[in-house]
């Protein structure tokens, strides 16, 4: 395993602990229980957006709390959601008073405990609301399974979602929105080698040196297919078609393209993928009018990526523009 | 050697577990977990994301780190407090699912100096009940319900056959381990298997296995080498 | 080889398309000879600054030309110095009339391609200074030798001196301040793996799976020494050391840490890094005043990290402060 | 057969090189990088950065394609056109060092419709010049002088001497060989390999190798079978 780590056990820790000393300025970090929270929360009469889930995805989600996205990240163990004391206490510690929402990925875990969470800080007053992020057209679903991944539209509405509480939107009014991002949103992953998780020390999976896997999730779960590696043209189809079929995106659609590195991919091939993403949309008359391109959610060090597609309106892209100011992401500020 | 009120025609050992068996029956297994810890992420890495083990034993490990400040409280308090430990250590699936155990184990017990057969069975088809509440799995969904649930049925056919405790545990050991083996060629229906859809398929459930590990333990850590009706 | 390409000789090709469609707002790309500068370059007046070096150091150089960095940058091939030909035509693109400062890695093929060019501009009669970054200590220096290569001080030197050129600075200040930067910052990198460049197909060199090594160079050129795999903590020491004694840092001093990814290495370890470092520096009386985490000089896919560290003054201090619109850095627009 | 005006008392052959002659090693030497260049990239990847193959390959492509519109030029103006060529299309250290090369040689062999063995070795000198001025290394610091200068050496030692065109030729490939093979025990001082310090013993030169090449190409596709004095 080759890392730049100490003890596997104390991967998370350490890293809290470098985000604190790097980013004073803009989050503070709570120990035992672990979140991250802004700096100058709990911000009142705003309504607080909390996420998490399992470390190993930065700059997701504990990079993106600050001014204008998240008001609190929970992150647990590496690929393991948080447990239900740590979003409680986030929650708690966030509450402006205007209510909490929950973003959570659509994993059992993080669905349970979060549910766990929620039921404790409403049981303590808070006004709580959970949206669930569900995008990954990778996987099928079906009301009989635990349905689909949550990935990285996740990062889209936490940005959008967050600009809005920002706003001074109700609680309501940040759910709505949030599952309105959800519902015009999709992706899709895939891999060219595993990751390593720190406990393990050894690859999740083997992957030939000649072979792809498609549909990757960002823990590296298995995927759709596995088959031999294609070029970075054939591979961005393979990515965009489910996208676009599934919700479909159509001719005329205004959309967000947002291409992902799982982690060891560098920005030089994203923006390869980027290209014939472009291409693709174009020739169905699709317009990006707008992007993200580098690694926002990630699989510790896997080599890989991700498309993610979310149709815009007016709504969305002002919310997308609005100031942002994280670790993970900043710009009108 | 006492005639049983309810199966008056039949003479049975009132075989109890008592709380230093409960106390053994948790650090056996968390040893158990901590041996197994490699073996069950393995299996997770297969149809999942080769976390199970470690989610395990560091839930087990502040499990016992918690044990010794307990082991004065009663039955209840003992299985409650490593259900919230469990809550606030594991994290993920497998994290409210154990906890739920521990939980309503905690809750069905509650006052038990001692616990029989018929006080665990009803505990453990408590802790059953309890966790397909709380993760909507139903048997065949390839989840640890796989594991629990038959165990559960054995030992109430057990109680029914009035057999032996150690005959009782031992038949609930089986069947979880027949639940564990008979995940293998399901297709998950929940739980992050389930996004692998048809690809599920040929691969051991990692929380069935823990879960026969627990029930295992139990009827080996309990007992009694009594094979008397 | 596990990338996400087409044809190895497309890559940098295909990438400059990339952001040709992903920015449009902030950059143009110019083809045959290839560079990527400014969208509303020349701008009248301004000190234009132009930087270039070989591809595959992703985001730079492309990704840090726009609003207060750079005017434009030359991409090589995939570790490969740019032409004469691509550094005159960028020079004379985004010439405003106040001069150009070429801020050029110390590494013989960019230095000659750099001066040919130079003096081709003069000629026609642009007004061109250059400035070499040579901040590596991992490279023993000599007067008989080709120096230091220049390393990490290269994005931070860009950043400040494209303020300072924001601001209306002269080419003969903007020099000077480059100068200045060089003189005051240091920095060394380490591999945990090798990168892969595509036209060769198979790792520049191998790693044993417990070996690391140090002084690795921004193009897989091999380091000072060999070794066994370090926890994170000792392996920022080892890099952090030599970077204090060289020029030396001392007691007092305010600094500006850089901890930078090769590529390959995620996030979560640059924490880890981070944080060490900082604690080191606490230790030595040496205050870090800014930061910058992330992988923002790469090599390909390597897995590895680098430090560098740069003494702040007030004026470096506001020129990091202030506002840069790029694809790879952004703050305060 | 004609008697030599330098060198009275002896005949010798005024065997001369052809325009033709030298499109051929041009052409020659595109397709010896191109059968090199794995190799090449090797050698650079072991104390450089694993290019020096792929870059001088893709400048010599660039070179063929330029080539058949120059074919009726002379032979300066053809040399001139691959200086430029490599510069723009080479990059890193060797473009400029290779296309200060062909520029020197183009500039050397002005005017000139044929060229003589002192024609070469005048052309070479100052193509090695040229080279040294532009990246300021001198013999020993492992780079391409390390291969040039004894190429040029041997030729004015054949001149003096009297050899034979091809000996000459032969002596000045054999010598720029063995300057290739002394750059392996050399510590860098020049380029991108003197970041290694000490490290870069034991590793032969890649620019010194693809410049044997250069005057070795030329030495075969020059030969005119030709011993006699
Ligand atoms: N909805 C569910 N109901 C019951 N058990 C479940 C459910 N979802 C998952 N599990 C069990 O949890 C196990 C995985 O636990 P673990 O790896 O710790 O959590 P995670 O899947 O979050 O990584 C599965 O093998 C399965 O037995
Ligand atoms: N200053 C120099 N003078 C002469 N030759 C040099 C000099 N620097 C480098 N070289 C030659 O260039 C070769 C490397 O060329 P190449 O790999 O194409 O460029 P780069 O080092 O920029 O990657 C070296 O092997 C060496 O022979
Ligand atoms: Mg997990
Ligand atoms: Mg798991
Ligand atoms: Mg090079
Ligand atoms: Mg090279």
């Amino acid at each position: 395993m080759k890392k730049l780590i100490n003890k596997p056990e104390d991967v998370v820790l350490e890293e809290l602990q470098g985000i604190e000393l790097a980013h004073p300025d803009l989050v503070k970090v709570h120990y035992d229980p672990n979140f991250i929270y802004r700096a100058d929360a709990p911000v009142k009469g705003k309504v607080a957006i909390v996420s998490g889930g399992g470390s190993g995805h930065e700059p997701m989600h504990g990079g993106y709390v600050g001014k204008g996205m998240l008001d609190a990240a929970c992150p647990g163990a590496v690929f393991t959601s948080p447990t239900p004391d740590q979003v409680l206490e986030a929650t708690k510690t966030v509450d402006g008073g205007a209510g909490v929402l929950h973003i959570v990925k659509n994993y059992t875990g993080d669905i349970m405990n979060f549910e766990m969470a929620a039921d404790l800080a409403r049981g303590e007053g808070i006004e709580v609301e959970a949206v669930v992020v569900n995008d990954d057209v990778a996987v099928e679903d079906s009301l009989y399974t635990a349905g689909r991944r949550g990935v990285g539209l996740t990062v889209l509405m936490e940005k959008i979602v967050g600009a809005a509480a920002e706003e001074g939107r109700s609680l309501k009014e940040c759910a709505d929105l949030a599952r309105k991002v959800n519902s015009q949103g999709r992706s899709m992953g895939m891999a060219l080698t595993s990751c390593t998780v720190p406990h393990v020390g050894k690859p999740t999976f083997d992957l030939p040196e000649d072979e792809m896997e498609i549909g990757i999730g960002i823990h590296g779960e298995p995927g759709r297919t596995r088959m031999k590696i294609q070029p970075a043209d054939k591979i961005t189809e393979l990515l965009l078609k489910p996208i676009v079929e599934d919700l479909p995106f159509k001719a005329g659609d205004e959309v967000l393209l947002f291409v992902n590195s799982m982690g060891g991919t560098p920005l030089i091939e994203l923006y390869i993928v980027y290209r014939k993403a472009f291409k693709l949309l174009e020739e169905m008359g699709i317009k990006v009018v707008r992007n993200l391109i580098g690694p926002y959610i990630t699989s510790l060090e896997m080599a890989g990526a991700s498309i993610t597609l979310l149709k815009m309106d007016e709504e969305l892209k002002k919310l997308w523009d609005a100031p942002v100011l994280t670790p993970g992401m900043r710009w009108g500020i | 050697m006492l005639v049983s009120p309810d199966f008056p025609n039949v003479t049975r050992f009132t075989v109890a577990i008592s709380k230093e068996d409960v106390l053994n029956w948790i650090k056996t297994y968390a040893q158990v977990i901590a041996e197994n810890e490699a073996f069950l992420t393995d299996l997770d890495a297969q149809i999942g994301d080769a976390d199970h083990g470690a989610n395990m034993n560091r839930g087990f490990k502040a499990v016992l780190t918690k044990l010794p400040a307990q082991e004065d409280k009663d039955i209840s308090t003992i299985l409650k407090t490593v259900g919230m430990t469990l809550l606030s250590t594991v994290g993920g699936a497998g994290g409210p699912l154990y906890s739920t155990i521990f939980l309503e184990l905690g809750k069905t017990l509650a006052d038990k100096e001692e616990i029989d057969l018929a006080d665990w069975a009803n505990a453990l088809e408590a802790a059953e009940k309890g966790v397909q509440n709380r993760g909507k799995a139903v048997p065949g969904d390839k989840t640890m319900v796989d594991a629990l649930e038959p165990a559960v049925a054995a030992l109430k056919e057990a109680l029914a056959q009035n057999l032996s405790f150690d005959e009782a545990l031992q038949k609930s050991a089986v069947a979880a381990h027949e639940g564990m083996l008979a995940t293998i060629p399901l297709v998950a229906r929940k739980g992050r298997a389930s996004y692998l859809g048809e690809r599920s398929a040929g691969h051991q459930d990692p929380g069935a296995t823990s879960t026969y590990f627990l029930i295992d333990t139990a009827a080996k850590t309990w007992a009694k080498q009594n094979t008397h009706k």
